[in-house]
């Protein structure tokens, strides 16, 4: 066959490549087993040789990873880049010649470096805020509690985490999991539990493109048929005013409460008033694609690489997988459950579907597509997305709020 | 400066009281803010079209008039056959053109056009 | 009524919450004087209790900033970030928890390393020298000295600023004020006055803001009704050739006589040149859209945030405010004035409109509409903003020759 | 760690032979595995075409069919006379109009259209 | 190295006049090199004008024809209603489209539209 | 003349400004002899004092880059940055004001930073990635090896570089101009021998530039007229999943093998998985253009202006351009030689025209369309373009293979 003729052809050429040289090697005085020392010293430093298993087991989750990103169209924007940092972190090497992201000075470690020292998330959330529309918050802002009812699932994990012996500050860290918001949890662990955020990051990325999986059951078993099929009104159309003055109050109030939340925060509510100032566009267009779209590169590749298996694979990974899987079922419980609170004083017309609580675990938009997709089950004509929205967008507040409270009680 | 030094179950337990609660107050006040910023916006516009001689009823339906419905329905059914390409076309293209900065604003577009 | 019913339901779950944990508390030997204290110092932590009216002061300016740049449509690019980010670094907070702009390790303060080295300046200038159009200047080169004549401003100031007291370097940073150009004023005083940096850069772009209220008084008062209404030639075609020699030129020859000011003519040129090359479109597109935009939210952000009240309230920002208008009107008297001495030398046809003297200002676009504002009043067919382009452009050339000899002398 | 403390031409040879060879090692072994891969490809495409019941003669020349014969002798046309403009706008702007991220996907942009 | 050490007003007021004198002296010297580069171009294009037949009456006008004064009309009509949307429109479309870089060339973006 | 008049009118100004001030300076107490040393050393500050030949020498260099990238459309994108850079870097100065690149603290070598630290280079190869097609050579696998054999010219190079007594270091850095890859190159001279990067870079984009001159004369040298008019079946489509799969097994092979070539190959293939899997168009959007158009002009520009005359004009720099040609002509016979080995065990029909061969040295794409220039002279309906992009591209992979590879034996 061809194949195999060529493929012999090659070898000849390495064979034919060796010889002169190995011969002239000999008359050089070099020794025929310092060949074979050298090649065995190559052979020493390629990833065959510094090669366990648990770095194809990473290298299988990445591929998990990008094979749920690409095949399923879960989140692909986060599982694609982490799944491939894992792969690029889990190609085993020799230390000593800066190429691993926790060698000083590799290039991994330099751009991971903007994880550490935590201003990838605020510029994450820079474009976030130039993207995110606020109108049905401000149409109804009764909805923003259920944002706030959905960080509960922070505060129990929190405790959950205290219990199964984490110390304070990492039980901070793993707490936000439940926050369900990747930058805040990239942030919030740099600060508090660095030697984790490996872990936090990808638990955190991975229940997010499972919302559609973990909320569907919770939500179904905390709520009746009645309370299923509850009509919202349409949102009232917002002014110009309005969203202008959100961003300014929102900051204001929030990181006078919460002034450690100002990095998230400031830079959430910066890029909504790029956004809806009318006067800034310019700004907001590149915040909202070229720069989040570069940092989301490199957030994701880093973030995908400090998962190097001989850091990652331990019981606390294991731990903080069953943690966060547990705060994403409290989160959505919190959300549906305070609807339900909220309607017993709330008048006949005015009542909320509790349906759109879960939707404030934030993990924008995709538990929003949730609650309408639940709804729609039970009520072909009843769509909850619009109403869903503002909780989802309330949640991102209410966990950055939260995160900042952790980090002034625990830093 | 650690506000709790989290010594004791009770002392963490304390804490996360007060975070869930901080979380609830925040956005309480937020919420709160907004409906005083509501009412007063409904109200003005009340006050507006009272003079421009309509009847009160009427006012109630604008805030959910017939083109918003309109418009959830359609942004439903974009989203969920997700085909909205032409709309955001529109929107991106408008905001490319402006190209226009700070130290050096429109009338620099305009003396591009001019010497091409 | 609704609303009160669900605030009253809020309260009861907040005691909800509250009564089994202090309860538990007490049982874990928590003393009611020990939850007081604890919450006396999440108190403490908070804005509210870091609160002083000076901070107050600054989040007023903050909004009028934002206000002028959204309502008046007063270059809302620099005023917008500017006043947020104003917001941003008067939420008063606690030390110690990498928050402030001034504390080390924080998001802010990494952000605002770039204006402290002073890199982001030089990236505009490459923005700026890609979007600017120097056709109008080649075509009537003479106009260039009308910009050279506007930095009269900036010497004038720094003999005002030492006579009220400042040092000289300080002097240096107060007089680039008068050059009208936020870049280089950021530039010259991180590195000649570090500690007045923020007021310096408030204070030009404040009166760059209100560059047409400044300069129509003094225009009108030093040109006679003659000189107002003098018509100029249409600028002739320029050449290609003469557009990429331009910024080439240009740059052997400023930095020749002044080096120093090589980071910002060097960038200024680069720019313009890949803009006029017509080969690296691509380069220049970026440079003056997705760069310019990331650095201009960045700068306007923390240089907004550098304002932080205990810092910036002080008699030396008053003073500076004050030297910085005087600075603007000798600057823009300067042009008007050197206009009128080189028309004692122009022959009849080529007299020069004196109103396009105070376009030398450079505060590019906004001086050279003044000078087409002001000369339509007098004379309602008579378009001066070609003309005026020139010196302007020019003025961005003067302030940075000036800042670089400042630099050479000072530094 | 130095592989080859090279002090010596014969040392240096050496290390170069190895070099070149790991090169070729390296791309040969891509070679050999996606040739591999090409295989399973042709062969499963083969399974279904049969499926189809197409005879296999036909099945060879799919690989280079007539269209794709017109789309290079047209990018060669448009390489030379780089003309391509038509062509990348359209992709450009379609790359554009997704204004779309992980934290905040498709719906944003449905929101966007709604309240302007 | 300090140039001036600045200690007394004398000496800050010379280096003021240092300043502003180089600033002058440096926009002067270009200003008399455009001026010559300027002449130049006009004599090489007269000259090949004249080589045409032309009239060198003519000539002159051709720097203020009848185009030029047109597009400054429409530029500063644009500027007034800043209405100028389609053309930068045009022009962004166009510069965007060139998706090529140094190390990968035309060629690539003519790839990309052969296998899609 | 009216120009006359206003240039006399202009020193009657100057002399205007210095008279008063130059009297009171003397009231002041400052005498002549004051004011000439101020003079003379405000001169000595100038480029003008600090100038010398070389200088001139450099400047005409960067002249000569402009001109080739602008009149003559080779590599624009490369030649226009570093040419410009050139006359940025040889602007003379004196020391000690933060000008030069080499002075600590100055905002060129804040810039620089990141080609000595090594992180621009890959985020050139991430835009690459999401630019390159690799269906070509998945189509035809077998073509990788030639871009395999074109690497011989880097190890030529090496060996060639000790023979004229370079460290083994330097060689190493020296040789990788054979790769015929600019990014790679600095890359790998940044780790290896940083004091040579100037130089190298300079040569390996001039080569680049000069592909279209240095290689078609090897070309026709090496084979026959028989040869040069094979015609080659046309390329099969390839797959989605081929497309995928590609990067992915190819990150995993190719750093297995040489670990140390992960920060380039790692983010090539990164890359290309953005663009080819579909789902995350946005991130490869923003990775060939904003990110890579930005690196492209700092790369260049700090590049350029790396080549300070002083550090620049040595026997060294000489030795290196010289080393470089031989390089491009022994990575192009290599190429086309390899190709008639493969043809012995290649059956009629599958034969390789070996014009294509040259063009595994990489320099994409200019390489690939030299082959099918010269392939096109001997038959005008023989286009080889598609073909030479398959080796083209494995080029670019190889001497990322062999970078890492000196890497691992020499750092
Ligand atoms: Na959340
Ligand atoms: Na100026
Ligand atoms: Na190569």
């Amino acid at each position: 066959m061809r194949d195999l003729k060529y493929k012999i052809g090659l070898l000849l050429i390495l064979i034919g490549l060796f010889m002169p040289i190995s011969m002239f090697a000999q008359d050089g005085g070099i020794s025929g087993s310092l060949i074979l020392d050298s090649l065995q010293k190559f052979w020493n430093n390629t990833s065959f040789a510094n090669f366990e298993y648990k770095y194809l087991v990473m290298i299988f989750v990445g591929l998990v990873f990008i094979y749920l990103g690409i095949a399923k169209n879960w989140e692909p924007l986060l599982l694609v880049p982490i799944g491939f940092g894992i792969l690029v972190g889990n190609v085993p090497f020799t230390e000593g010649y800066k190429i691993g992201i926790y060698e000083p000075g590799s290039v991994l470690s330099i751009l991971y470096s903007g994880v550490i020292s935590g201003w990838y998330p605020p510029l994450i959330f820079l474009g976030i805020g130039a993207m995110t529309d606020f109108s049905t918050l401000i149409a109804n802002p009764k909805l923003l509690l259920l944002g706030a009812a959905a960080q509960v699932g922070i505060f129990a994990t929190f405790i959950g985490a205290y219990a199964i012996g984490f110390t304070p500050e990492q039980c901070g860290a793993i707490g936000i999991i439940g926050g369900a918001d990747g930058p805040t949890a990239i942030f919030l662990s740099s600060r508090l539990a660095p030697e984790l955020m490996g872990a936090i990051a990808v638990a955190a990325y991975s229940y997010m493109a499972l919302v559609p999986v973990i909320q569907p059951p919770v939500m179904k078993l905390l709520t009746n048929k009645k309370e299923r099929v509850i009509r919202m009104k349409p949102p009232r159309q917002v002014s110009r005013f309005e969203k202008i003055a959100f961003p300014i109050i929102g900051l204001l109030l929030t990181t006078f409460i919460s002034p450690s939340a100002m990095p998230l925060l400031g830079m959430l509510f910066f890029g909504n008033l790029l956004k809806e100032s009318g006067v800034t566009e310019r700004l907001a267009e590149t915040a909202r694609f070229a720069l989040i779209n570069t940092i989301t590169i490199l957030l994701g590749l880093t973030v995908g690489a400090s998962t190097q298996a001989d850091r990652f694979l331990t019981v606390d990974s294991l731990l903080i997988f069953g943690l966060g899987a547990a705060s994403f079922v409290v989160a959505t419980a919190s959300g549906v459950l305070f609807a339900k609170i909220m309607n017993l004083f709330l008048k006949e017309g005015n009542k909320i579907n509790p349906l759109i609580g879960s939707a404030g675990v934030s993990a924008v938009p995709d538990s929003a597509r949730v609650s309408q997709e639940v709804g729609l089950h039970y009520d072909k004509t009843n769509h909850l997305l619009m109403h869903a929205m503002a909780p989802n967008v309330a949640g991102v507040i209410g966990s950055a709020v939260a995160a900042g409270i952790l980090l002034s009680m625990l830093s | 400066m650690i506000i709790l030094k989290i010594n004791s179950w009770a002392e963490l337990l304390f804490g996360a009281a007060i975070g869930i609660s901080v979380v609830f107050i925040a956005l309480a006040i937020l919420v709160i803010l907004f409906e005083i910023v509501q009412k007063i916006m409904i109200g003005q516009s009340k006050k507006k079209q009272r003079k421009a001689g309509k009847k009160s009823d009427e006012i109630v339906d604008t805030s959910a008039n017939a083109n918003e419905i309109v418009a959830i329905s359609a942004a439903i059914h974009l989203f969920f056959n997700e085909t909205h390409d032409k709309e955001s076309n529109v929107i991106t293209i408008k905001q490319i053109e402006k190209r226009y900065s700070p130290w050096n604003s429109k009338i620099y577009g305009l003396n591009n056009t001019l010497h091409r």
